[in-house]
Protein backbone atom coordinates (compact mmCIF):
# COMPACT_ATOMS: atom_id res chain seq x y z
CA UNK A 1 0.00 0.00 0.00
CA UNK A 2 1.21 3.47 -0.98
CA UNK A 3 1.95 6.24 2.10
CA UNK A 4 -1.04 8.11 1.02
CA UNK A 5 -3.35 4.99 1.01
CA UNK A 6 -1.63 4.20 4.13
CA UNK A 7 -2.74 7.60 5.59
CA UNK A 8 -5.70 7.32 4.15
CA UNK A 9 -6.60 4.14 6.23
CA UNK A 10 -5.50 5.51 9.00
CA UNK A 11 -7.62 8.15 8.94
CA UNK A 12 -10.78 6.86 7.98
CA UNK A 13 -10.42 4.44 10.95
CA UNK A 14 -9.93 6.93 13.41
CA UNK A 15 -13.01 9.15 11.81
CA UNK A 16 -15.09 5.74 12.01
CA UNK A 17 -14.09 5.30 15.95
CA UNK A 18 -14.96 9.38 16.45
CA UNK A 19 -18.36 8.59 15.01
CA UNK A 20 -18.83 5.29 17.17
CA UNK A 21 -17.87 7.12 20.11
CA UNK A 22 -20.43 10.80 18.99
CA UNK A 23 -23.20 8.00 18.71
CA UNK A 24 -22.52 6.27 22.15
CA UNK A 25 -22.03 9.55 23.81
CA UNK A 26 -25.16 10.64 22.69
CA UNK A 27 -27.45 7.56 23.78
CA UNK A 28 -25.66 7.36 27.24
CA UNK A 29 -26.97 10.70 26.89
CA UNK A 30 -30.46 9.88 26.50
CA UNK A 31 -30.58 6.91 28.90
CA UNK A 32 -29.00 9.33 31.49
CA UNK A 33 -31.79 12.42 30.66
CA UNK A 34 -34.57 9.78 30.73
CA UNK A 35 -33.38 7.94 33.95
CA UNK A 36 -32.69 10.93 35.72
CA UNK A 37 -36.04 12.49 35.44
CA UNK A 38 -37.73 9.77 36.40
CA UNK A 39 -35.70 8.85 39.56
CA UNK A 40 -35.40 13.32 40.35
CA UNK A 41 -38.11 15.22 39.00
CA UNK A 42 -42.11 14.87 40.08
CA UNK A 43 -44.18 15.56 37.25
CA UNK A 44 -46.34 17.88 39.62
CA UNK A 45 -44.49 21.00 37.54
CA UNK A 46 -45.26 23.99 40.63
CA UNK A 47 -42.37 25.52 39.46
CA UNK A 48 -40.37 26.56 36.35
CA UNK A 49 -36.89 26.03 37.99
CA UNK A 50 -34.99 23.28 39.45
CA UNK A 51 -35.11 23.08 43.34
CA UNK A 52 -32.09 22.61 45.30
CA UNK A 53 -33.36 18.96 46.89
CA UNK A 54 -34.15 18.22 42.69
CA UNK A 55 -30.49 19.69 41.73
CA UNK A 56 -28.81 17.81 43.78
CA UNK A 57 -30.66 14.69 43.21
CA UNK A 58 -29.89 15.28 39.68
CA UNK A 59 -26.05 15.52 40.40
CA UNK A 60 -25.68 12.32 42.27
CA UNK A 61 -28.45 10.72 39.60
CA UNK A 62 -25.72 11.62 37.17
CA UNK A 63 -22.65 10.66 39.27
CA UNK A 64 -24.15 7.10 40.37
CA UNK A 65 -25.36 6.51 36.64
CA UNK A 66 -21.62 6.85 35.69
CA UNK A 67 -20.24 4.41 38.26
CA UNK A 68 -23.27 1.48 37.74
CA UNK A 69 -21.76 1.94 33.44
CA UNK A 70 -18.64 2.15 34.77
CA UNK A 71 -19.05 -1.53 37.03
CA UNK A 72 -20.98 -2.98 34.20
CA UNK A 73 -18.14 -2.23 31.27
CA UNK A 74 -15.72 -3.95 33.80
CA UNK A 75 -17.83 -6.87 34.39
CA UNK A 76 -18.42 -7.55 30.61
CA UNK A 77 -14.71 -6.98 30.08
CA UNK A 78 -13.80 -9.51 32.31
CA UNK A 79 -16.64 -11.85 30.97
CA UNK A 80 -14.98 -11.22 27.28
CA UNK A 81 -11.30 -12.01 28.58
CA UNK A 82 -12.55 -15.31 30.00
CA UNK A 83 -13.94 -16.22 26.73
CA UNK A 84 -11.04 -15.71 24.75
CA UNK A 85 -8.46 -17.06 27.34
CA UNK A 86 -11.09 -20.38 27.53
CA UNK A 87 -10.81 -20.28 23.02
CA UNK A 88 -6.64 -20.13 23.64
CA UNK A 89 -6.41 -23.26 26.14
CA UNK A 90 -9.42 -25.00 23.52
CA UNK A 91 -7.47 -24.35 20.48
CA UNK A 92 -4.17 -25.43 22.63
CA UNK A 93 -5.50 -28.28 23.56
CA UNK A 94 -6.47 -29.43 19.91
CA UNK A 95 -3.33 -28.69 18.51
CA UNK A 96 -2.02 -31.21 20.85
CA UNK B 1 -7.47 7.67 18.83
CA UNK B 2 -4.60 10.03 17.11
CA UNK B 3 -7.16 13.03 15.80
CA UNK B 4 -4.04 14.04 13.84
CA UNK B 5 -4.58 11.26 11.52
CA UNK B 6 -7.49 12.85 10.19
CA UNK B 7 -6.56 13.99 6.88
CA UNK B 8 -8.10 17.54 5.76
CA UNK B 9 -10.76 15.61 4.14
CA UNK B 10 -11.63 13.86 7.03
CA UNK B 11 -11.81 16.56 9.18
CA UNK B 12 -14.13 17.98 6.95
CA UNK B 13 -16.60 15.11 7.08
CA UNK B 14 -16.31 14.99 10.87
CA UNK B 15 -17.24 18.47 10.56
CA UNK B 16 -20.12 18.20 8.77
CA UNK B 17 -21.40 14.92 10.49
CA UNK B 18 -20.86 17.12 13.70
CA UNK B 19 -22.98 19.62 12.13
CA UNK B 20 -25.72 17.51 10.83
CA UNK B 21 -25.78 15.39 14.45
CA UNK B 22 -26.62 19.01 16.03
CA UNK B 23 -29.39 19.78 13.73
CA UNK B 24 -30.54 16.32 14.32
CA UNK B 25 -29.84 16.21 18.14
CA UNK B 26 -31.85 19.76 18.86
CA UNK B 27 -34.73 18.35 16.74
CA UNK B 28 -34.90 14.77 18.43
CA UNK B 29 -34.86 17.43 21.94
CA UNK B 30 -37.77 19.25 20.99
CA UNK B 31 -40.00 16.25 19.83
CA UNK B 32 -39.05 14.24 23.30
CA UNK B 33 -39.76 17.57 25.10
CA UNK B 34 -42.98 17.77 23.37
CA UNK B 35 -44.19 14.22 24.10
CA UNK B 36 -43.21 14.33 27.49
CA UNK B 37 -45.21 17.58 28.57
CA UNK B 38 -47.95 16.23 26.49
CA UNK B 39 -48.35 12.95 28.34
CA UNK B 40 -47.10 14.82 31.99
CA UNK B 41 -49.95 17.56 31.55
CA UNK B 42 -52.61 16.98 28.57
CA UNK B 43 -55.13 15.21 31.05
CA UNK B 44 -58.46 16.84 30.76
CA UNK B 45 -59.94 15.07 27.36
CA UNK B 46 -63.08 17.18 27.85
CA UNK B 47 -62.05 19.80 25.13
CA UNK B 48 -59.84 19.63 22.42
CA UNK B 49 -57.81 22.70 23.50
CA UNK B 50 -55.87 23.51 25.94
CA UNK B 51 -57.49 24.16 29.74
CA UNK B 52 -55.61 27.40 31.21
CA UNK B 53 -54.27 24.84 34.19
CA UNK B 54 -52.88 22.32 30.94
CA UNK B 55 -50.89 25.29 29.12
CA UNK B 56 -49.78 26.60 32.55
CA UNK B 57 -48.09 22.94 33.43
CA UNK B 58 -47.00 22.93 29.98
CA UNK B 59 -45.05 26.27 30.58
CA UNK B 60 -43.35 24.86 33.80
CA UNK B 61 -42.68 21.59 32.59
CA UNK B 62 -40.65 22.93 29.34
CA UNK B 63 -38.75 25.54 31.26
CA UNK B 64 -38.05 22.87 33.92
CA UNK B 65 -37.00 20.61 31.43
CA UNK B 66 -34.32 22.58 29.57
CA UNK B 67 -32.89 23.30 33.08
CA UNK B 68 -32.87 19.83 33.84
CA UNK B 69 -31.10 18.55 30.82
CA UNK B 70 -28.72 22.03 30.92
CA UNK B 71 -27.44 20.24 34.00
CA UNK B 72 -27.23 17.01 32.85
CA UNK B 73 -25.11 18.43 29.71
CA UNK B 74 -22.90 20.32 32.27
CA UNK B 75 -21.60 17.34 34.08
CA UNK B 76 -21.90 15.39 30.98
CA UNK B 77 -19.31 17.55 29.18
CA UNK B 78 -17.13 17.51 32.48
CA UNK B 79 -16.77 13.48 32.37
CA UNK B 80 -16.50 13.54 28.80
CA UNK B 81 -13.19 16.07 28.56
CA UNK B 82 -11.85 13.78 26.17
CA UNK B 83 -13.97 13.89 23.18
CA UNK B 84 -14.74 18.00 24.15
CA UNK B 85 -11.39 19.02 23.46
CA UNK B 86 -11.19 16.63 20.53
CA UNK B 87 -14.11 18.60 18.85
CA UNK B 88 -12.80 21.71 20.23
CA UNK B 89 -9.55 21.36 18.67
CA UNK B 90 -10.88 20.65 15.10
CA UNK B 91 -14.19 23.68 15.44
CA UNK B 92 -10.78 26.32 16.41
CA UNK B 93 -9.31 24.44 13.13
CA UNK B 94 -11.69 25.17 11.01
CA UNK B 95 -12.45 28.81 12.21
CA UNK B 96 -8.98 29.59 11.65
CA UNK B 97 -8.76 28.45 8.17
CA UNK C 1 -20.39 27.98 -9.79
CA UNK C 2 -21.67 27.40 -13.13
CA UNK C 3 -25.46 27.50 -13.59
CA UNK C 4 -25.98 23.55 -13.58
CA UNK C 5 -23.68 23.29 -10.21
CA UNK C 6 -26.22 26.08 -8.94
CA UNK C 7 -29.15 23.72 -9.93
CA UNK C 8 -27.37 21.20 -8.17
CA UNK C 9 -26.41 22.55 -5.00
CA UNK C 10 -29.90 24.25 -4.55
CA UNK C 11 -31.81 20.72 -5.23
CA UNK C 12 -29.64 18.80 -2.93
CA UNK C 13 -30.47 21.55 -0.62
CA UNK C 14 -34.42 21.21 -1.33
CA UNK C 15 -33.94 17.42 -1.38
CA UNK C 16 -32.44 17.25 2.08
CA UNK C 17 -34.72 19.42 4.04
CA UNK C 18 -37.35 17.27 2.46
CA UNK C 19 -35.67 14.26 3.76
CA UNK C 20 -35.57 15.86 7.34
CA UNK C 21 -39.05 17.49 7.25
CA UNK C 22 -40.13 13.39 6.41
CA UNK C 23 -37.82 11.98 9.23
CA UNK C 24 -39.51 14.28 12.05
CA UNK C 25 -42.69 13.87 10.72
CA UNK C 26 -42.84 10.23 11.08
CA UNK C 27 -41.20 10.97 14.93
CA UNK C 28 -44.60 13.06 15.44
CA UNK C 29 -46.80 10.86 13.91
CA UNK C 30 -45.15 7.71 16.14
CA UNK C 31 -44.82 9.61 19.81
CA UNK C 32 -49.06 10.59 18.99
CA UNK C 33 -50.18 6.97 18.35
CA UNK C 34 -47.90 6.11 21.23
CA UNK C 35 -49.14 8.97 23.72
CA UNK C 36 -52.61 9.27 22.54
CA UNK C 37 -52.97 5.22 23.27
CA UNK C 38 -51.99 5.45 26.62
CA UNK C 39 -54.66 7.97 27.40
CA UNK C 40 -57.76 7.49 25.26
CA UNK C 41 -57.40 3.17 24.47
CA UNK C 42 -58.10 0.82 26.96
CA UNK C 43 -56.16 -2.48 26.91
CA UNK C 44 -59.08 -4.31 28.20
CA UNK C 45 -59.92 -4.81 24.66
CA UNK C 46 -63.74 -5.50 24.41
CA UNK C 47 -64.71 -4.99 21.08
CA UNK C 48 -62.70 -4.70 17.22
CA UNK C 49 -64.28 -1.25 17.10
CA UNK C 50 -63.32 2.35 18.30
CA UNK C 51 -66.79 3.24 20.54
CA UNK C 52 -67.91 7.16 20.08
CA UNK C 53 -66.00 7.94 23.42
CA UNK C 54 -62.59 6.84 22.25
CA UNK C 55 -62.95 8.30 18.88
CA UNK C 56 -63.43 11.51 20.43
CA UNK C 57 -60.56 11.21 23.11
CA UNK C 58 -58.59 10.51 20.21
CA UNK C 59 -59.73 13.62 18.36
CA UNK C 60 -59.17 15.74 20.75
CA UNK C 61 -56.11 13.71 21.80
CA UNK C 62 -54.65 14.43 18.50
CA UNK C 63 -55.59 18.36 18.69
CA UNK C 64 -53.91 18.98 22.07
CA UNK C 65 -50.75 17.42 21.16
CA UNK C 66 -50.83 19.77 18.40
CA UNK C 67 -51.50 22.55 20.53
CA UNK C 68 -48.56 21.86 23.26
CA UNK C 69 -46.21 21.39 19.84
CA UNK C 70 -46.93 24.97 18.81
CA UNK C 71 -46.42 26.19 22.62
CA UNK C 72 -43.36 24.49 23.28
CA UNK C 73 -41.84 25.36 19.46
CA UNK C 74 -42.94 29.17 19.98
CA UNK C 75 -41.09 29.10 23.39
CA UNK C 76 -38.40 27.73 22.16
CA UNK C 77 -37.83 30.22 19.25
CA UNK C 78 -38.34 32.94 22.03
CA UNK C 79 -35.39 31.42 23.76
CA UNK C 80 -33.42 31.04 20.86
CA UNK C 81 -33.85 34.71 19.27
CA UNK C 82 -32.65 35.97 23.10
CA UNK C 83 -29.50 33.96 22.97
CA UNK C 84 -29.08 35.55 19.64
CA UNK C 85 -29.79 38.71 20.78
CA UNK C 86 -27.13 38.97 23.70
CA UNK C 87 -24.30 37.54 21.80
CA UNK C 88 -24.98 40.29 19.13
CA UNK C 89 -24.89 42.70 22.32
CA UNK C 90 -21.93 41.34 23.47
CA UNK C 91 -20.34 40.91 20.20
CA UNK C 92 -21.18 44.73 20.03
CA UNK C 93 -19.95 45.62 23.38
CA UNK C 94 -16.56 43.55 22.73
CA UNK C 95 -16.03 45.45 19.51
CA UNK C 96 -16.27 49.12 21.29
CA UNK D 1 -39.25 25.17 0.30
CA UNK D 2 -39.57 25.37 -3.66
CA UNK D 3 -40.43 22.03 -5.04
CA UNK D 4 -39.46 23.23 -8.13
CA UNK D 5 -35.56 23.49 -7.20
CA UNK D 6 -35.65 19.56 -7.27
CA UNK D 7 -33.66 18.10 -10.62
CA UNK D 8 -35.21 15.39 -12.49
CA UNK D 9 -32.43 13.11 -10.72
CA UNK D 10 -33.18 14.51 -6.77
CA UNK D 11 -37.14 13.80 -7.89
CA UNK D 12 -36.21 10.40 -8.54
CA UNK D 13 -34.32 10.08 -5.45
CA UNK D 14 -37.26 11.69 -3.20
CA UNK D 15 -39.29 9.12 -5.06
CA UNK D 16 -36.99 6.05 -3.90
CA UNK D 17 -36.90 8.19 -0.41
CA UNK D 18 -40.74 7.60 -0.45
CA UNK D 19 -40.88 4.05 -1.55
CA UNK D 20 -38.19 2.81 1.19
CA UNK D 21 -40.02 4.71 3.99
CA UNK D 22 -43.11 3.57 3.48
CA UNK D 23 -41.29 -0.36 3.58
CA UNK D 24 -39.56 0.20 6.60
CA UNK D 25 -43.28 2.01 7.95
CA UNK D 26 -45.21 -0.56 7.38
CA UNK D 27 -42.95 -2.97 9.19
CA UNK D 28 -42.38 -0.83 11.97
CA UNK D 29 -46.25 -0.43 12.66
CA UNK D 30 -46.64 -4.33 12.14
CA UNK D 31 -43.40 -5.12 15.07
CA UNK D 32 -44.76 -2.72 16.90
CA UNK D 33 -48.51 -3.53 16.63
CA UNK D 34 -47.20 -7.08 18.18
CA UNK D 35 -45.23 -6.22 21.00
CA UNK D 36 -48.45 -3.95 21.75
CA UNK D 37 -50.34 -6.86 21.62
CA UNK D 38 -48.32 -9.02 23.17
CA UNK D 39 -48.06 -6.92 26.45
CA UNK D 40 -51.50 -6.38 26.93
CA UNK D 41 -53.08 -9.69 26.07
CA UNK D 42 -50.24 -12.28 26.95
CA UNK D 43 -50.82 -12.65 30.57
CA UNK D 44 -51.00 -16.78 31.38
CA UNK D 45 -47.77 -18.09 31.41
CA UNK D 46 -48.74 -21.79 32.42
CA UNK D 47 -49.07 -22.73 28.97
CA UNK D 48 -46.61 -22.33 25.87
CA UNK D 49 -49.18 -21.54 23.29
CA UNK D 50 -52.00 -18.70 23.61
CA UNK D 51 -55.11 -19.28 25.73
CA UNK D 52 -58.83 -18.95 23.57
CA UNK D 53 -59.03 -15.84 25.71
CA UNK D 54 -55.43 -14.35 25.01
CA UNK D 55 -56.00 -15.12 21.36
CA UNK D 56 -59.18 -13.66 21.02
CA UNK D 57 -57.83 -10.10 22.71
CA UNK D 58 -55.04 -10.19 20.43
CA UNK D 59 -57.53 -10.68 16.99
CA UNK D 60 -59.90 -7.65 18.77
CA UNK D 61 -56.28 -5.36 19.91
CA UNK D 62 -54.98 -5.71 16.29
CA UNK D 63 -58.23 -4.63 14.62
CA UNK D 64 -58.96 -1.71 17.45
CA UNK D 65 -55.08 -0.70 16.82
CA UNK D 66 -55.58 -0.57 13.03
CA UNK D 67 -58.59 1.39 13.28
CA UNK D 68 -57.24 3.65 15.74
CA UNK D 69 -54.02 4.33 13.90
CA UNK D 70 -56.49 5.33 10.57
CA UNK D 71 -58.05 7.76 12.69
CA UNK D 72 -54.86 9.21 13.93
CA UNK D 73 -53.11 8.85 10.04
CA UNK D 74 -56.30 10.69 9.13
CA UNK D 75 -56.24 13.77 11.68
CA UNK D 76 -51.93 13.88 10.78
CA UNK D 77 -52.88 14.34 7.01
CA UNK D 78 -55.37 17.23 7.27
CA UNK D 79 -52.93 19.02 9.06
CA UNK D 80 -50.03 18.20 7.61
CA UNK D 81 -51.47 19.29 3.92
CA UNK D 82 -48.43 21.10 2.76
CA UNK D 83 -46.20 17.94 2.77
CA UNK D 84 -49.08 15.81 1.58
CA UNK D 85 -49.46 17.92 -1.41
CA UNK D 86 -45.84 18.05 -1.77
CA UNK D 87 -45.82 13.95 -2.24
CA UNK D 88 -48.90 14.10 -4.20
CA UNK D 89 -47.49 16.32 -6.77
CA UNK D 90 -43.88 14.13 -7.11
CA UNK D 91 -46.25 10.82 -7.24
CA UNK D 92 -48.27 11.94 -9.93
CA UNK D 93 -45.52 13.51 -12.50
CA UNK D 94 -43.94 9.89 -11.65
CA UNK D 95 -46.76 8.40 -12.88
CA UNK D 96 -47.50 10.57 -15.97
CA UNK D 97 -43.79 9.77 -17.35
CA UNK E 1 -29.29 -5.18 -20.09
CA UNK E 2 -25.89 -7.13 -20.85
CA UNK E 3 -25.68 -10.31 -18.17
CA UNK E 4 -23.23 -8.72 -15.91
CA UNK E 5 -25.99 -5.84 -15.10
CA UNK E 6 -28.41 -8.46 -14.58
CA UNK E 7 -26.01 -10.18 -12.20
CA UNK E 8 -25.31 -7.10 -10.35
CA UNK E 9 -29.06 -5.71 -9.76
CA UNK E 10 -29.98 -9.53 -8.57
CA UNK E 11 -27.17 -9.88 -6.52
CA UNK E 12 -28.12 -6.06 -5.52
CA UNK E 13 -31.74 -7.03 -4.70
CA UNK E 14 -30.54 -9.88 -2.40
CA UNK E 15 -28.39 -7.68 -0.90
CA UNK E 16 -30.77 -5.85 0.38
CA UNK E 17 -33.80 -8.13 1.27
CA UNK E 18 -30.88 -9.61 3.47
CA UNK E 19 -30.15 -6.12 4.80
CA UNK E 20 -34.24 -5.25 5.41
CA UNK E 21 -34.57 -9.25 6.85
CA UNK E 22 -31.30 -8.32 9.44
CA UNK E 23 -32.54 -5.45 11.00
CA UNK E 24 -35.71 -6.58 11.61
CA UNK E 25 -34.56 -9.29 13.39
CA UNK E 26 -33.27 -7.44 15.58
CA UNK E 27 -36.21 -5.36 16.12
CA UNK E 28 -38.14 -8.46 17.08
CA UNK E 29 -35.10 -9.69 18.77
CA UNK E 30 -34.83 -6.42 21.12
CA UNK E 31 -38.56 -6.16 21.58
CA UNK E 32 -39.03 -10.08 22.46
CA UNK E 33 -35.68 -9.17 25.29
CA UNK E 34 -37.75 -6.27 26.85
CA UNK E 35 -41.14 -7.96 27.19
CA UNK E 36 -40.10 -11.28 28.62
CA UNK E 37 -38.03 -9.33 30.92
CA UNK E 38 -41.18 -7.29 32.16
CA UNK E 39 -43.64 -10.50 32.45
CA UNK E 40 -40.95 -13.42 33.39
CA UNK E 41 -38.10 -11.71 35.52
CA UNK E 42 -38.92 -9.46 38.94
CA UNK E 43 -36.79 -6.42 39.31
CA UNK E 44 -35.73 -7.18 43.21
CA UNK E 45 -32.13 -9.49 41.83
CA UNK E 46 -31.99 -11.88 44.88
CA UNK E 47 -29.87 -14.25 42.94
CA UNK E 48 -27.38 -14.17 39.94
CA UNK E 49 -29.07 -17.02 38.19
CA UNK E 50 -32.80 -17.82 35.95
CA UNK E 51 -34.03 -19.97 38.62
CA UNK E 52 -36.41 -22.83 37.21
CA UNK E 53 -39.95 -21.00 37.07
CA UNK E 54 -38.04 -18.07 35.36
CA UNK E 55 -36.33 -20.37 32.86
CA UNK E 56 -39.55 -22.01 31.90
CA UNK E 57 -41.44 -18.48 32.30
CA UNK E 58 -38.92 -17.19 30.01
CA UNK E 59 -39.07 -20.31 27.06
CA UNK E 60 -43.62 -19.89 27.25
CA UNK E 61 -42.83 -16.10 27.03
CA UNK E 62 -41.04 -16.25 23.54
CA UNK E 63 -43.28 -18.90 22.26
CA UNK E 64 -46.20 -17.14 22.89
CA UNK E 65 -44.71 -13.85 21.29
CA UNK E 66 -43.59 -15.85 17.94
CA UNK E 67 -47.69 -17.39 17.86
CA UNK E 68 -48.71 -13.63 18.53
CA UNK E 69 -46.00 -12.07 15.84
CA UNK E 70 -48.03 -15.14 13.40
CA UNK E 71 -51.57 -14.67 14.48
CA UNK E 72 -51.10 -10.41 13.52
CA UNK E 73 -48.68 -11.07 10.52
CA UNK E 74 -51.71 -13.56 9.01
CA UNK E 75 -54.90 -10.96 9.74
CA UNK E 76 -52.51 -7.70 8.14
CA UNK E 77 -51.58 -10.22 4.71
CA UNK E 78 -55.55 -10.88 5.13
CA UNK E 79 -56.44 -7.35 5.16
CA UNK E 80 -54.21 -6.35 2.52
CA UNK E 81 -54.80 -9.11 0.20
CA UNK E 82 -58.64 -7.84 0.75
CA UNK E 83 -57.36 -4.17 -0.76
CA UNK E 84 -56.23 -5.55 -3.31
CA UNK E 85 -58.90 -7.58 -4.32
CA UNK E 86 -61.46 -4.26 -3.72
CA UNK E 87 -58.68 -2.27 -5.81
CA UNK E 88 -58.94 -5.04 -9.12
CA UNK E 89 -62.69 -5.13 -8.70
CA UNK E 90 -62.73 -1.50 -8.61
CA UNK E 91 -60.88 -1.27 -11.71
CA UNK E 92 -62.54 -4.18 -13.35
CA UNK E 93 -65.50 -1.83 -12.93
CA UNK E 94 -64.44 1.69 -14.07
CA UNK E 95 -63.16 0.18 -17.45
CA UNK E 96 -66.70 -1.34 -18.03
CA UNK F 1 -34.31 -15.31 -1.84
CA UNK F 2 -30.79 -17.07 -3.58
CA UNK F 3 -27.98 -16.56 -1.74
CA UNK F 4 -26.37 -17.48 -4.63
CA UNK F 5 -27.11 -14.98 -6.71
CA UNK F 6 -24.35 -12.63 -4.55
CA UNK F 7 -21.55 -11.36 -6.43
CA UNK F 8 -18.48 -11.97 -4.44
CA UNK F 9 -18.26 -8.10 -4.22
CA UNK F 10 -21.77 -8.58 -2.30
CA UNK F 11 -20.51 -11.63 -0.25
CA UNK F 12 -17.75 -9.23 1.21
CA UNK F 13 -20.49 -6.45 1.29
CA UNK F 14 -22.69 -8.47 3.36
CA UNK F 15 -19.83 -9.35 5.72
CA UNK F 16 -19.08 -6.30 6.43
CA UNK F 17 -22.81 -5.14 7.39
CA UNK F 18 -22.87 -8.53 9.76
CA UNK F 19 -19.61 -7.17 11.62
CA UNK F 20 -20.59 -3.53 11.94
CA UNK F 21 -24.10 -4.66 13.11
CA UNK F 22 -22.07 -6.50 15.85
CA UNK F 23 -20.19 -4.26 17.04
CA UNK F 24 -23.27 -2.36 16.94
CA UNK F 25 -25.88 -4.61 18.76
CA UNK F 26 -22.99 -5.41 21.32
CA UNK F 27 -22.88 -1.57 22.31
CA UNK F 28 -26.75 -1.44 22.25
CA UNK F 29 -26.90 -4.39 24.72
CA UNK F 30 -23.77 -2.75 26.99
CA UNK F 31 -26.17 0.54 27.29
CA UNK F 32 -29.52 -1.11 27.38
CA UNK F 33 -27.89 -3.29 30.15
CA UNK F 34 -26.40 -0.17 32.07
CA UNK F 35 -30.15 1.80 31.76
CA UNK F 36 -32.21 -1.14 33.15
CA UNK F 37 -29.54 -2.14 36.13
CA UNK F 38 -29.65 1.44 36.95
CA UNK F 39 -33.24 2.09 36.74
CA UNK F 40 -34.22 -1.19 38.68
CA UNK F 41 -30.77 -0.96 41.74
CA UNK F 42 -30.44 3.20 42.17
CA UNK F 43 -32.77 4.48 44.53
CA UNK F 44 -30.59 5.68 47.36
CA UNK F 45 -29.95 9.41 46.37
CA UNK F 46 -28.82 10.46 49.90
CA UNK F 47 -25.21 9.21 48.56
CA UNK F 48 -23.25 9.82 45.13
CA UNK F 49 -21.90 6.94 44.90
CA UNK F 50 -23.45 3.64 44.69
CA UNK F 51 -24.34 1.85 48.43
CA UNK F 52 -23.10 -1.96 48.74
CA UNK F 53 -26.87 -3.01 48.39
CA UNK F 54 -27.19 -0.81 45.09
CA UNK F 55 -23.54 -2.22 44.02
CA UNK F 56 -24.81 -6.12 44.84
CA UNK F 57 -27.88 -5.14 43.28
CA UNK F 58 -26.01 -4.33 40.14
CA UNK F 59 -23.66 -7.40 40.11
CA UNK F 60 -27.00 -9.67 39.80
CA UNK F 61 -29.03 -7.40 37.69
CA UNK F 62 -26.25 -7.78 35.26
CA UNK F 63 -25.95 -11.73 35.53
CA UNK F 64 -29.08 -12.47 35.39
CA UNK F 65 -29.83 -9.93 32.52
CA UNK F 66 -26.85 -11.42 30.24
CA UNK F 67 -28.22 -15.35 31.74
CA UNK F 68 -31.82 -14.60 30.40
CA UNK F 69 -30.72 -13.09 27.18
CA UNK F 70 -28.42 -15.46 26.41
CA UNK F 71 -31.12 -18.37 26.66
CA UNK F 72 -34.05 -15.77 24.59
CA UNK F 73 -31.22 -16.01 22.09
CA UNK F 74 -30.73 -19.77 21.65
CA UNK F 75 -34.51 -19.81 21.70
CA UNK F 76 -34.36 -17.10 18.75
CA UNK F 77 -31.60 -18.93 17.06
CA UNK F 78 -33.42 -22.10 17.27
CA UNK F 79 -36.56 -20.45 15.54
CA UNK F 80 -34.86 -18.54 12.73
CA UNK F 81 -32.68 -21.38 11.18
CA UNK F 82 -32.87 -19.88 7.49
CA UNK F 83 -30.91 -16.55 8.62
CA UNK F 84 -28.51 -18.65 10.47
CA UNK F 85 -27.83 -21.02 7.94
CA UNK F 86 -27.13 -18.25 5.37
CA UNK F 87 -25.12 -16.67 7.75
CA UNK F 88 -22.76 -19.83 8.74
CA UNK F 89 -22.73 -20.43 4.85
CA UNK F 90 -21.31 -16.72 4.24
CA UNK F 91 -19.14 -16.84 7.37
CA UNK F 92 -17.38 -20.38 6.20
CA UNK F 93 -17.03 -19.47 3.04
CA UNK F 94 -15.12 -16.48 3.58
CA UNK F 95 -12.59 -18.52 6.22
CA UNK F 96 -11.73 -20.99 3.72
CA UNK F 97 -10.69 -18.13 0.40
Amino acid sequence: MSYFNQQQAASNQTFMQLEHEMEAMTDVFNKIISSCHTKCIPTKYSESDLNKAESVCVDRCFSKYMIVQQQIGSKLQELSQNVQEMNAEAAARASQ
Amino acid sequence: MDINALTPYDRNRFMAMMEEKQVKDSLRLYHNLVERCFLDCANDFTTKTLTAKEEACVNKCCDKFLKYSARIGQRFAEQNTAMVDIQQQLISENASQ
